[in-house]
This record gives structure tokens, C-alpha cells and sequence, in this order.
């Protein structure tokens, strides 16, 4: 109660350990624990609502010797996405799973896969953030190879040894900076941080291990095969949490601990590969032929969008400008995060009733679940950035901060992104209007459906007209922006 | 005369790049994971060599403890990565 | 939050709720479906009605929610927005009529509906918006609840139609949002202001505003369908008549079209633009278009496509009053709004029930048409006289309007050509029909005729809302000059503007 | 004095183990190379514990090489008995 | 003179460090990169004793090369030893060489600046300084279980993770034919010599090189041995006990880290009196858990009525079968 951030990670933690234990009641212990978590995050964004950024100094011993948790308005709101996406997940899953010996195997490590991302985002210790990385990616793997197929078990193998080199990668500029600084923790290394060769020389290890997880553009072809192929509740996990968390320690190195060290190039050549991404992204989707594939596709261009600000942020000066620049970048990632979940678990739905989710011939199924495509429809507005999602005021702003900060070469690149995504949205929707019949009941797999739909709600109508509050509580909440 | 902390971080270092190169170019499962258990291997050597302080002093604890860490979740994740070469072996040999 | 302050979200709700609850009704619960969509109907037009007496006693009806730093939806109504909300609020109820006994017993009517009314609620809402932002929220919201009426009826010709529409639409709101967001990190947060906001702000680069200006006409201009924008308007008619009247005579052009006035007058200022010298380029545009609109539609021998070119050419009319710089001109292009978008309604639906009725759909068959339809008929060569200009028609009084405008200030010499070259060729692709539809024997038998019943020539829904609007269109015609008519109010709005 | 005698048997081992090392290299077959390993590898470990043990003043850690010595023993012949009768049975069978 | 030895006795560690990995690395042949790499892990064992770490020496030589040379041994043992050999095209091995070598000029002139930078004695002060207060006095493990506890819990969650995968993607290996009578009577007496020692390693742990991983896998050799030789002595596992043995580790370390979290405010704040106590609590759930956790690991899968949570496997399979 009194310090919100180990329970957050410890619950899930227990939740894992006991569903190990007691197997027949594993889905009651989940669906309870991920609630409990849920509002211990609501409890811990209030504190940092209230209080600015919280620290927890891990044995009481001072950050320097032991880790300390952190949670500023980047990380607890990421944290709230990431618990909301994940209960609603869970009770998808709950219906989804229907064999027993799945339901079994998918628990424990679902669970893990929690607790990995929330001490994940509230780590303040380097080499903790190479624990996490780990655990992150192992449970993710081990969740993808859960359905027995060859497909799955290829893309899992890849997503396994591309993660672990990964994780070295960042381990390697995690021992570099050791050797220079003999500093772990990360507030404590902005303070001495210079820009000299060192730094550098770390960061782009460092970045480098994190461009492979988050799969940006030349290092993403693990990501499509790994996404489309593992279960539904899981892709949607993997989408919308696992590669934007890792994504977040690139921001939280790039803006707020390495902002001395980088140089405008660096910042222009990350941009680039995000604009590759979101360009070759969305042209792949529109090429897909699964819906599963279509949604990971999707992802590769979205999270380019996020890459995209990040030239943005370091081109603006410090103060208003870049402060909305960057709450901008941390309402896109959140809407993506519900959208994208929303699109993988309806697909789910498609896939179970229609028994394959080839986009071609999914005429009958797309007008006999109305629901369903209408969360399709949902979560494709706020994939392309149409109004009433919160990526439209996000897009907004990125243009808006491309203006401001002369960066003009980023407005085609997110024109085109949006219209190709318009382009392979509707392709899906199309099917939705085919001759024949007229759909039966609205609401035919309940209790997969309603947390698709609360999630798609969240990225299109929530955070897209209640998004006000989210300015000022990230503003004035962060630990780094503008001094 | 060089260090033998800068001699044995040069020679980490060189353990890491051959790991990192025989990872990117191996196909096979097996090969790829004994690269990826070098290139480790590698990495830890330089935490080691840093933590390194003459024959006199006692070394630096806290890279051993992170390089135990380590090595103990290298061991898992080549488990997890033998349990996936297995079940796809099984799949392909249906 | 006075009544006033909340009439604006009343407006809106009132047909947002029904749609919402149409799209969860089951498909066989036809009477309830009918029940609500009437009721939005009802109490829309009651709202409104409220709105145009506030309006007219200057009271000030202005409702804010912020999105974000600066970017914030402003619903307030104003004298413009007020002209546009009642036009569509009754074309809004005429149409739902028409289209309940247009689509009898065919499949997917809750979502037909549902969208209906979502496309509507996104109309009203362009309409009421109070600033830049609000205005290209509200015109990709309608987007989006027109695409799947266009593919309603699910042949791949329609699937087709709403493809190209949507690529067109989205491309042109993309250019728009882009325009939007350079004009709003140079001038801050544009509120549509009387006589313009941007004249009263001092130092912007001329050459922005310039490249501005071009990229917001563009995205407004493909809904608006001028000449180079203006391909998906034929392929949309593939959709049903409700729709392709609705839409293209109401909703979607007319957003273009609105979005190209608000544009001029309440966000660069008339004097301001003429002094950047946009408006010749504007001007060109639209005479361009009147031009081959006309042109092209003579050589349609498919009704409701040469009613679309039609349409094309009719809508720049609006384009080049707000080109001309002069108060009558204005008028004549606001008041062209209401009046084309009347006639052109009753065109849609006759073809609509020629179509339904007759399975007429070339001009070629419509030979002794007027005998076998007579009150149809009657209301299609009502508005097609609307349409050439002649006088007791609304039609007359904006041609009128614009050639007086033109005349004051001094660009009569290329508009009043152009008037009278359009207007000659109108009557050059409508009298044919009336004469082929009127004096013509029915030769061969209709292609598939359904029986008729009971008195009138087809069921009341679909026969009485041309007449209907074809009435409105004479009634607005001969008593242009009363309290409330929109003569009035368009010079309303012109005081205001200059 | 004790230093330079303690040398020497370690010199003596080291050379054991590089005779234990070549016979690898150099004998033909299994056997024989089982045979140099465990024999060589054995005395030259012999020899250089007990050139530690005459260096090391800590008798507890002499009696934990000792120890050490004859883990290596024991297991240095098991192995070597397996790998033959392992090789002897055909060689494809499970060990 | 003696500088000279030692600059001599470290280049040819280093040499033949390097040349092991090479090998490692180049060979397509399975059988003989496992080898070369289970050479490499003893080396690298040497090299940390070296480099004056000798828990690490322990736990690389365990684990390092012991358990996982195991593990890939049992990997390969049924492979085919048909090697599809595809050779990358000579563009991209020729670009992965140039990044590689960059990368490694990139990183050697980075550690050259560090260790220019650091004056040399980083965190090593600040801990030694407190290793008193940690209730133990081997300074690693002060590291690891009271100052750094919370990353020991977190790898101790990627043991359990990796453990559930292993359990999850296949059956039990089929077990073996039982062994020569002599490495059974060796087993009767080495395996109860492992479990002392191991239980020596976790003691001493608090004041000299050993600790939880270490005595943990020395268990889970024993285990890994006795599976070996004896596989039905091995098959009547009692899955209820296996299940408990496997999240004991955090479970214990959980529930201690809030119980002081509720004492003294702070996650696993350990209250100074009894914290080597409670350390000491902690590495023996742990080396159980780490024990069970690679054992099952090299078990290779599932024992069958895990699926069905039977408490104990079924009573079959008397006697090994040919795999």
C-alpha cells in the first residue's frame, strides 16, 4: 500500500509462482492478480501525479551500492498502458485458451511475461535493465513457441537468438560504461556523463542491442514472423508491450541520461531508419495476406513513427515546444499500445470462428462478427491517425514540432506512412461489405469481444478526446525535460 | 608495459566480436548458440578484467556478482533455446 | 453551461445517439429503426430551430473542450454555420423518409442507418465548428461515416466506387491536416473570426500563407470537387440514391464547398486574400470546373452520372462568389449553397425513384416517363428549371446574385460570360430530358416495371419527398426577400463579413 | 634448499603431462591414447601436489589437494574403463 | 623477472583463449564444437581464477562448462551427422567481418578511454566499506544477495522462466540403458560426496568463495549423474515435491524481501541483526530451486502427469528403453 512500485512487480510475480503450484485454478489467480496489479499502477500514477517522480531505494542501501526503483510520468503511464492492455488480455485469454494442457502451459509464463515488463519500466539500474531485458525476452519466446506449430517454433528460435544477442549487445555498452564512470545507476550517470568518446562508443553499443529488440528497420525480420505466428492474447502482448518497452529504455537513454552525449547526426540517422520503417512497415502490410501478418507489419511502421520523434525532441530547444513534442511521442505509443492489442486480439476472434485469418477470402466471417470488424475498424482509425483517436493529436503535434524545429523532411514520410495504412485498413474492411446475408447478433463471442472492444474504445475515444490531462502530467512530471 | 586489466578487456573484447561474428553468419540453431555462449563469455571478460585491481588489493565485487548473473542466465536461456532445437526436431522428423 | 452554450452538443447528440443505438438494433426490428431515426430527425430540427432564434438576437453560443496545448474543439454558431445546419438538418429528414422507403426489405439496414446518421452528426458538426482544428476533425470524421454508405450496397462496382473515394478523400484530408498544422504553428490556434483572423495578425511570411492557402484549397477542393479533384464524384454514384442525394447534394460537397468559404472569409479575411492575390487563382479554378462540368455532362447518357457532372459544375458556382471580391457576390454564393443543394436533392431522388420504380436509368429510356410518373416528373423539371436559372426557381435568384456581384466589382468581363455559357449549356443537358420525359410516347415497355398501387404512381415515401423539396425550392424562390428566408440571411452574413 | 627440490618435482610433473599430451597426439588408436592419458596425466597431477604440498605451509589445504588427487584418480579410471568398453561393444550404442 | 612469468603465463592464456573460441566458432561440426567449447569454459574457468575471482572460477567451471557441456552433449546426441553446410554469400560475410572488426576497434578504443577515465577503484570502495554491515563477509556474495538482491530475485525468475519452457515444449527424454556396474558403485559413493560438498559450498559461502549458484549446481550435477546411471531409481518423482522445489527459491526470497519491506520500509531491506540469517534462508531455498531447475533442464522436458497434475509420475517404464 504505502510503496505502490514492488507490489506492481511482485504481485505478478506471486500470481506466476502460484498458478505453477496450483494448476486447476490457474485462470481465477490470474485474472485476480492482474486486477490487483491494475490498480496498484492506478495508485502509483497518482502518487506520481501528486508527489512528481517517486524513487524506492531497493534494502535501503543508496543508489550508488543497491537499485533503486523509479517511476516519473513516462514510465507510470507507459505502466498503467501496459496493465490495462494486459488485464484486458487476460480475460481474452481466459476464454481463448480452451484445452487444458495450454491453458496450463500459458499461465505461469504469462505471468512472468508481467512481471518482466513492469520491473522492466520501473528499473533504475543498468544491469537491472539487462535482467529484465532478459527475463522479457525469454518469457515472450517461450509464450510464442506455445502453439505447436513449425512456423511458431522457427520464429521463436529466431526471436530467442536475436533477442539474446541483443542483450549482449546492451550488455557490452553496459560494461563500457562501467569501465569509464563505475556508476550502474542511471540518475546518478546523467549527473557525470560528458560527451566524450566513451559515452558515445556506449551508447551506440547499447542502442544497438536495444534497435535489435524493438525491432527497428534493418534489424525487424524476426518480428513479423514471431507476431503473426504465436497465439492471439500473446501477439497482442508482444505488439503492443514487449517490443514498445524496450523501445522506452532507448528513450530513456537517448532523452534523458545520454542527451549530453548526442549529436544531431545520431539523432537524424535513428530518425531515418524510423522513417524506413514506417514506410517499408505499412508497404508490407498492405502486402500481407494474413491479418495476424498485416498487424505485425503495422507494428514495424508504428513503432517507426515513434523513432521518428525522436530527432524531433532533440531538434527542439528546451521549454513548451519540446515538452509537447514529447507528450506527443508518449500519447502515440500509448494509443498504438490499445490499438494495435485490439487489432491482434480481434484477429484472434476472426481466426477461432473462420478457423484461418486469410484477409482474402474473409468476406462471410467479417459480416457474420460485427462486433468484431467494427473493433477492426476502431483500432484502423487509430492506427492511421484519424480524429477520433489520441494518435490523430499526436500526429498533430509531430508535424506541428517537424514544422517547428525545420526538420521538413519528416511530413512526407508520415503523409505516406498514414495514407499506406489507410490503404491496407480498408483493404480489410472492404471484405466487411460483400453481397449475401445480413449479420445475425451484434454480440456472438462475448467474452472475447468485450475486451477487444474496451480496448479499441481506449485508443479511440479515450484517449482521444479525455487525452487533456495527459499534457500537464507529463510536462510537469518528468524527470529530464527541459532541466 | 600494458595493464593486465587492459590486456585481458582487449582480450575479452576479441572473444566478443568472434562470438558476435560467427553469430551473425552460423544458420544452424547449435552453432549460432555456442557463438552466442562465446561472445558472453567475451563481455564478461571485460567486466572481469575492469573489476581487476593488482595482485594486492582485493578485486572489485560487484562486476563478479553481475558476471555470476550472467553466466547462470546464459545456462537457462541455452536450456530454453535446447528445448526449441528439440521440440523443432520433433516436429520435422513427423 | 446555459441551454445556449449546450445547444451546439445538443445538436450534434441528437442524431449521434439514435445512430449509435440504431447500429446495436437487431436487423428484423424495422419499426423501432424507423422510430428513432425520425425522432433524431424531429428533435434535431427542434434544436435548430432554437439555435436560429438565438442566432438572430446576437446571443452567443460557444461550447470548448481542450484536447491539448492549443489544440482545443470549439462548437459555437454563427450566422454561416447556422445556414448550413438547417439546410442539412431538413434535407437531413426529407432523406430519411425517402430512404426508409427507398431501401425496403434489403439487407443491412442497421448499419445503413447507423452510418446515416453518423454521416449527418459529422456534417452538423463541420457545420458548427468554431476553429481550424475542429473544422478537419469533424471533415475526416466524414470521411469515415461516408465511405461504407458508398459501399453499402457490397457489388464490387460499389466496393470500387468507395475505394476511390476514400483515396481521394483521405489524400485531400491529409493535405488539409498538413496546411492546418503549418498554418497553427505559425499563427497559433486559428478561431474563425468575422472578416478574417490572419489580417489581423501582424509579420507571417507572405509565401507561407501563400503555399497555405494552396495546400488547404487542395484538401478542401477534392470535396468540393473542383476540376482536377473532382474523379470520385462520378464513381460514387454507384451507391444508392439516399446516399448519392444526401451525400453529393448535401453532405459531402457542401462540406468542401463550406470549408472553401469558411477558409477565405473567417480565417485569411476576403481584403486579406485579395491582397495576397489568391483569389484569381480560386476564380480560374472554379470557372474551369463550372465549365467542364456542364460540358462533360452532356455527353452522360447515364442519369445519375450526368446529374453528378452536373453537380461538379454547380458547386464551383460557390467557389468563384467567394473568389469575387464584393458583398453581393458573397451573397450569391452563399445563398447558391442552400438553393443548389435543395434542387439538386429533388434530382437525386426522382432519378432515384425512376430508377426504383421503372428500372430507368439511361436518359435514353425515359421517353413518355411523365405520363406514367406525372408528380415525379413534375418536381425533376421543377428543379431542373431551378437549375438552368430561370426565375420563379431559387435557382434564378444566386445566378442572379453572382452576375450583380461580379458586375460591382469589376470581373464581370470573364463571370458573366461564364455565367451565361453555363447556364446555356444546363439547359442544353436538361431540356432534352423534360422534353423527351413530357412530350415523347413510352415506345417499348419499362424495363422492370413494378405494379402499381393504390392511387398514387408509387409508394408515398418515395413519391412525396421530391415534391417536397421541389416545393421548398419554388417556395424559396418566389419569397426571397421574406424575414427568414436564406437571401436574408446570406446578406446577414455578408454584413458581417465585410 | 626445499624450493629448488620442490621445483624440480614440478618440473617432473609438467614433463609427465606433456609426454600424456603427446602420446595423444601421436598413438594410433583409442586405446593406446587412453592408456597414455589416464597413466601419464595421473603421475604428473602425483607429482606436482606433492611439489605444492612441500611449498604449502597450510596443512589443510595439503590434506584438500591430496583429496583432490585421488578424486582424479578415481574418476580419470572409470571414465577411461567406460569410453573403452564403450568403444569394445561397437561403438554405435548408447553410453 | 617474475613480471616477465607472469606477462609470458598471461599471453598464452590469452592466446589460447582466443584460439579456443576461434574453433568454437568456425567449426560446422557439432560434436566438435560442443567439445571445443566445453575446452573453452574450463579455460575461461583459469582465466577467472586468474583475474583473482574465484567464485566465478566455481561457478564457470560447474556451469560454465559442466552443466552446459552436459546439456549439449545430450543436445547432440541423437543429431545426424549429415552437417547442411550453407555458406553465407560472400558480400554479406565479407560486410559482417568489416562490422565486427569495427565494432572490436570501436570497443577497445572505448575500454582504452575508460580505463584512462575511472581512477581504477570504482564501486569496489563503497562496498567493501559496507560489506560489514551486510551480515556476511565474503564481499560477492554481500553483492549478490544483500546489496544487489533484487537482480539475484529477478535471475532467479529467469531460471523459473527458462525452466517453464523447458517443461512446456516437450516430454521427458527417454531414459537411458542402465550403466556398468562400476559407475553405479562409483555413483554410490561420489553422489552423496557432491551433496556434502555442495552443502559445504552454500555454507561457506557467507565467508569465502561459494554462495547459492554454485552449490545449487553442484546438486544438480549429482542429480544430472544419478538420472545417468540410475534411471529407475530416478523415475518415481514425486511431481507435487518437484513443483515445490522449483519456486521455493522466490518464494522464500519474495516473501522475506516484503516481510523486512513491512519491518523497515524498504523491499528486502534486511534488518542489520539478523540479515546473515536471513541470507543464509535465502541461498538454501535458492540452490534448491537452481538445483531442481537444471536438472529438470537436462531432464529435457515434462515427466508425463505434469499435463494431467498427477502428484506422482505414473510407475511405468521399468527399466530404460533404446531411445
Amino acid at each position: 500500500m504505502n510503496n505502490p512500485m514492488v507490489w506492481v512487480i511482485m504481485l505478478p510475480l506471486l500470481a506466476s509462482l502460484i498458478t505453477l503450484a496450483w494448476p486447476r485454478r490457474a485462470h481465477w489467480i490470474g485474472l485476480l492478480f492482474s486486477v490487483i496489479t491494475l490498480a496498484f499502477s492506478m495508485v502509483l500514477v497518482y502518487q506520481v501525479f501528486n508527489g512528481g517522480p517517486q524513487t524506492h531505494e531497493l534494502g535501503n542501501w543508496n543508489a550508488g551500492l543497491g537499485i533503486a526503483l523509479r517511476a516519473d510520468a513516462l514510465s507510470a503511464s507507459l505502466l498503467v498502458m501496459a496493465m490495462l492492455v494486459f488485464t484486458a488480455t487476460t480475460f481474452y485469454a481466459d476464454a481463448y485458451f480452451s484445452d487444458v494442457n495450454k491453458r496450463m502451459r500459458f499461465w505461469p509464463l504469462w505471468l512472468m511475461l508481467s512481471t518482466a515488463i513492469n520491473a522492466l519500466l520501473l528499473s533504475g539500474d543498468l544491469f537491472n535493465l539487462y535482467v529484465t531485458l532478459e527475463l522479457l525476452g525469454l518469457s515472450a519466446v517461450a509464450l510464442t513457441a506455445l502453439s505447436d506449430n513449425r512456423a511458431a517454433l522457427q520464429a521463436s528460435i529466431r526471436y530467442l537468438s536475436i533477442g539474446l544477442l541483443g542483450s549482449l549487445v546492451f550488455l557490452a555498452g553496459v560494461a563500457l560504461i562501467y569501465t569509464g564512470y563505475g556508476i550502474l545507476d542511471l540518475e546518478l550517470l546523467a549527473q557525470r556523463i560528458q560527451a566524450e568518446p566513451l559515452a558515445q562508443v556506449a551508447l551506440t553499443l547499447m542502442s544497438a542491442g536495444l534497435i535489435i529488440k524493438s525491432a527497428l528497420f534493418p534489424m525487424h525480420f524476426w518480428l513479423p514472423a514471431a507476431h503473426a505466428s504465436a497465439p492471439a492474447p500473446v501477439s497482442a502482448a508482444l505488439s503492443a508491450l514487449v517490443v514498445k518497452v524496450s523501445l522506452y529504455i532507448i528513450l530513456r537513454l537517448w532523452i534523458d541520461v545520454f542527451d549530453v552525449v548526442i549529436t544531431p547526426a545520431s539523432a537524424l540517422l535513428i530518425g531515418i531508419l524510423g522513417a524506413a520503417a514506417v514506410i517499408w512497415g505499412s508497404w508490407q502490410a498492405l502486402r500481407a495476406e494474413r491479418l495476424k501478418l498485416l498487424a505485425a507489419y503495422s507494428t514495424v511502421a508504428q513503432l517507426g513513427y515513434l523513432f521518428i520523434f525522436i530527432p524531433l525532441i532533440t531538434g527542439l530547444p528546451e521549454g513548451q515546444l519540446r515538452e509537447t513534442a514529447f507528450t506527443a511521442l508518449v500519447l502515440l505509443a500509448l494509443t498504438h499500445g490499445f490499438a494495435k492489442s485490439a487489432l491482434f486480439l480481434s484477429a484472434g476472434v476472426v481466426q477461432h470462428r473462420a478457423g484461418h485469418d486469410r484477409i482474402a477470402d474473409l468476406a462471410g466471417t467479417s459480416r457474420a462478427l460485427p462486433l468484431t470488424t467494427f473493433i477492426i475498424a476502431l483500432s484502423g482509425v487509430a492506427l492511421i491517425g484519424l480524429p477520433p483517436s489520441g494518435s490523430f493529436i499526436a500526429k498533430w503535434q509531430l508535424l506541428a514540432a517537424s514544422i517547428h524545429s525545420a526538420q521538413w523532411w519528416w511530413i512526407p514520410v508520415v503523409a505516406t506512412g498514414s495514407i499506406l495504412a489507410a490503404a491496407y485498413t480498408f483493404r480489410v474492411l472492404g471484405h466487411a461489405f460483400g453481397p449475401g446475408d445480413s449479420a445475425g447478433k451484434v454480440l456472438n463471442w462475448g467474452r472475447e469481444e468485450i475486451p477487444a472492444l474496451t480496448l479499441a474504445l481506449f485508443a479511440t475515444v479515450v484517449l482521444g478526446l479525455g487525452s487533456a490531462g495527459l499534457w500537464d502530467f507529463i510536462s510537469n512530471n518528468s524527470q529530464f525535460i527541459g532541466g | 608495459m600494458i595493464s593486465e586489466q587492459l590486456l585481458f578487456a582487449l582480450c575479452g573484447i576479441g572473444i566478443f566480436s568472434i562470438g558476435l561474428r560467427a553469430t551473425l553468419i552460423h544458420q544452424q540453431l547449435l552453432s549460432r548458440l555456442l557463438a552466442l555462449n562465446v561472445c558472453g563469455a567475451g563481455v564478461f571478460l571485460i567486466f572481469i578484467a575492469i573489476a581487476y585491481r593488482g595482485e594486492t588489493q582485493i578485486a572489485d565485487p560487484v562486476p563478479h556478482a553481475l558476471v555470476l548473473t550472467g553466466i547462470v542466465v546464459a545456462v537457462s536461456a541455452m536450456a530454453m533455446a535446447l528445448a526449441l532445437r528439440h521440440k523443432l526436431k520433433d516436429l520435422n522428423d513427423e | 453551461m446555459n441551454l445556449f452554450n449546450s445547444l451546439p452538443l445538443l445538436i450534434l447528440l441528437s442524431s449521434l445517439l439514435p445512430g449509435l443505438a440504431i447500429f446495436l438494433l437487431k436487423e428484423e426490428s424495422h419499426g423501432l429503426r424507423t422510430l428513432l431515426n425520425l425522432l433524431g430527425a424531429v428533435t434535431k430540427l427542434l434544436f435548430v430551430a432554437i439555435m436560429i432564434w438565438g442566432v438572430f438576437h446576437e446571443r452567443d453560443i460557444e461550447m470548448r473542450w481542450a484536447l491539448g496545448p492549443g489544440l482545443e474543439l470549439v462548437l459555437q454558431a454563427d450566422a454561416l454555420s447556422v445556414l448550413f445546419v438547417t439546410l442539412s438538418t431538413i434535407l437531413w429528414l426529407v432523406t430519411t423518409i425517402y430512404a426508409i422507403g427507398y431501401l425496403e426489405n434489403t439487407p443491412h439496414r442497421s448499419r445503413f442507418f447507423g452510418f446515416f446518421s453518423l454521416c449527418v452528426t459529422a456534417t452538423v458538426g463541420l457545420a458548427l465548428s468554431g476553429n481550424l482544428f475542429t473544422f478537419v476533425i469533424f471533415y475526416e470524421l466524414l470521411t469515415l461515416a461516408t465511405y461504407p454508405l458508398v459501399a453499402h450496397k457490397g457489388s464490387p462496382m460499389a466496393v470500387r466506387g468507395a475505394r476511390i473515394y476514400l483515396a481521394y478523400t483521405l489524400g485531400g484530408g491529409i493535405l488539409l491536416l498538413i496546411g492546418a498544422v503549418w498554418l497553427h504553428t505559425i499563427a497559433g490556434p486559428i478561431e474563425f473570426t468575422q472578416g478574417g483572423l490572419l489580417s489581423q495578425l501582424p509579420h507571417l511570411d507572405p509565401n507561407a500563407l501563400r503555399w497555405i492557402f494552396l495546400l488547404l484549397i487542395i484538401g478542401l477542393g477534392v470535396k468540393a470537387a473542383l476540376f482536377p479533384l473532382h474523379g470520385w464524384l462520378p464513381q460514387a454514384m454507384v451507391a444508392p440514391a439516399p446516399v448519392s442525394a444526401l451525400l453529393h447534394a448535401v453532405a459531402v460537397v457542401k462540406a468542401g464547398a463550406f470549408g472553401i468559404v469558411r477558409v477565405v472569409y473567417d480565417v485569411y479575411g476576403v481584403e486579406f486574400s485579395a491582397s495576397l492575390n489568391l483569389l484569381p487563382f480560386l476564380g480560374a479554378m472554379a470557372a474551369f470546373t463550372i465549365i467542364y462540368g456542364s460540358v462533360k455532362a452532356l455527353s452522360q447518357d447515364h442519369l445519375k452520372r450526368r446529374l453528378a457532372y452536373s453537380t461538379i459544375s454547380q458547386v464551383s458556382y460557390i467557389a468563384l462568389g467567394t473568389a469575387i471580391v464584393g458583398p453581393l457576390a458573397t451573397i450569391g454564393g452563399v445563398v447558391h449553397l442552400v438553393h443548389q443543394g435543395v434542387m439538386k436533392i429533388t434530382l437525386f431522388f426522382a432519378a432515384g425513384n425512376y430508377a426504383e420504380n421503372l428500372g430507368v436509368h439511361r436518359v435514353s429510356e425515359m421517353d413518355g416517363i411523365g405520363k406514367r410518373m406525372p408528380a415525379t416528373t413534375l418536381a425533376f423539371s421543377i428543379a431542373v428549371l431551378g437549375m438552368i436559372g430561370i426565375p420563379p426557381v431559387a435557382g434564378f435568384i444566386s445566378k442572379w446574385y453572382l452576375g450583380l456581384g461580379a458586375l460591382q466589382t469589376g470581373d464581370g468581363i470573364w463571370v458573366i460570360p461564364v455565367l451565361l455559357i453555363s447556364s446555356l449549356l444546363n439547359a442544353a443537358y436538361f431540356l432534352p430530358i423534360l422534353y423527351r420525359a413530357w412530350f415523347k410516347r413510352a415506345v417499348t415497355a419499362w424495363p422492370e416495371e413494378k405494379p402499381k398501387t393504390g392511387r398514387w404512381e408509387m409508394p408515398g415515401a418515395l413519391m412525396w419527398p421530391p415534391v417536397i423539396t421541389a416545393s421548398l425550392a419554388l417556395i424559396i424562390g418566389l419569397f426571397a426577400a421574406a424575414p427568414y428566408s436564406p437571401l436574408e440571411w446570406a446578406s446577414l452574413i455578408a454584413e458581417r463579413e465585410y | 634448499m626445499i624450493d629448488i627440490l620442490a621445483l624440480t618435482i614440478i618440473l617432473g610433473g609438467v614433463f609427465f603431462y606433456m609426454t600424456g599430451s603427446i602420446g595423444l597426439i601421436r598413438l594410433p588408436d583409442l586405446f593406446s591414447r587412453l592408456h597414455a592419458l589416464s597413466k601419464a596425466d595421473n603421475t604428473g597431477l602425483a607429482l606436482i601436489t606433492l611439489g605444492i604440498a612441500m611449498l604449502e605451509p597450510d596443512k589443510i589445504l595439503i590434506f584438500k589437494l591430496i583429496l583432490v588427487w585421488l578424486l582424479m584418480l578415481a574418476a580419470s579410471a572409470i571414465s577411461s574403463h567406460l569410453i573403452a568398453k564403450h568403444a569394445l561393444s561397437g561403438g554405435k550404442q548408447d553410453d | 623477472m617474475t613480471e616477465w612469468l607472469w606477462l609470458f603465463l598471461d599471453l598464452t592464456l590469452i592466446l589460447l583463449l582466443l584460439t579456443l573460441a576461434w574453433l568454437t566458432c568456425a567449426t560446422h561440426n557439432n560434436q566438435k564444437g560442443v567439445t571445443y567449447f566445453i575446452a573453452f569454459g574450463l579455460l575461461l574457468a583459469l582465466a577467472w581464477a586468474r583475474l583473482k575471482a574465484p567464485d566465478l572460477a566455481l561457478a564457470e567451471a560447474v556451469i560454465g562448462a559442466g552443466i552446459s557441456g552436459a546439456l549439449l552433449l545430450a543436445a547432440i546426441k541423437h543429431d545426424d551427422d549429415a552437417q547442411s553446410v550453407n555458406k553465407l554469400p560472400s558480400i554479406k560475410l565479407w560486410m559482417v567481418n568489416l562490422l565486427t572488426v569495427a565494432l572490436a576497434t570501436l570497443m577497445g578504443w572505448g575500454v582504452w578511454h575508460g580505463l584512462e577515465l575511472s581512477d581504477g577503484n570504482r564501486l569496489a570502495d563503497q562496498v567493501l566499506a559496507q560489506v560489514p554491515e551486510s551480515g556476511v563477509t565474503n564481499p560477492v556474495t554481500a553483492v549478490l544477495l544483500n546489496f544487489r538482491a533484487y537482480d539475484t530475485l529477478l535471475e532467479l525468475a529467469v531460471v523459473l522462466t527458462a525452466v517453464l519452457a523447458v517443461l512446456t515444449l516437450n516430454p521427458m527424454r527417454k531414459t537411458y540403458v542402465p550403466a556398468e556396474p562400476i559407475l553405479q558403485t562409483m555413483l554410490s559413493w561420489l553422489v552423496p560426496l557432491l551433496v556434502v560438498t555442495s552443502g559445504y559450498l552454500l555454507w561457506v559461502g557467507a565467508h569465502a568463495p561459494g554462495g547459492a549458484f554454485q552449490a545449487g549446481a553442484l546438486l544438480a550435477s549429482a542429480l544430472i549423474l544419478l538420472q545417468l546411471a540410475q534411471p529407475t531409481a530416478y523415475q518415481a518423482i514425486n511431481l507435487n515435491w518437484m513443483r515445490f522445489l522449483l519456486i521455493v527459491g522466490i518464494a522464500v526470497f519474495v516473501s522475506v524481501g516484503l516481510l523486512m519491506m513491512f519491518l523497515n520500509t524498504a523491499f528486502l531491506g534486511y534488518s542489520s541483526s539478523w540479515s546473515g540469517i536471513l541470507i543464509l534462508v535465502i541461498e538454501t531455498a535458492a540452490t534448491f530451486s537452481i538445483a531442481s531447475a537444471l536438472a529438470i533442464a537436462y531432464m529435457g522436458g515434462r515427466p508425463d502427469g505434469w499435463e494431467t497434475f498427477e502428484t506422482s509420475t505414473s510407475s511405468g517404464h521399468q527399466g530404460g528403453k533404446h531411445s
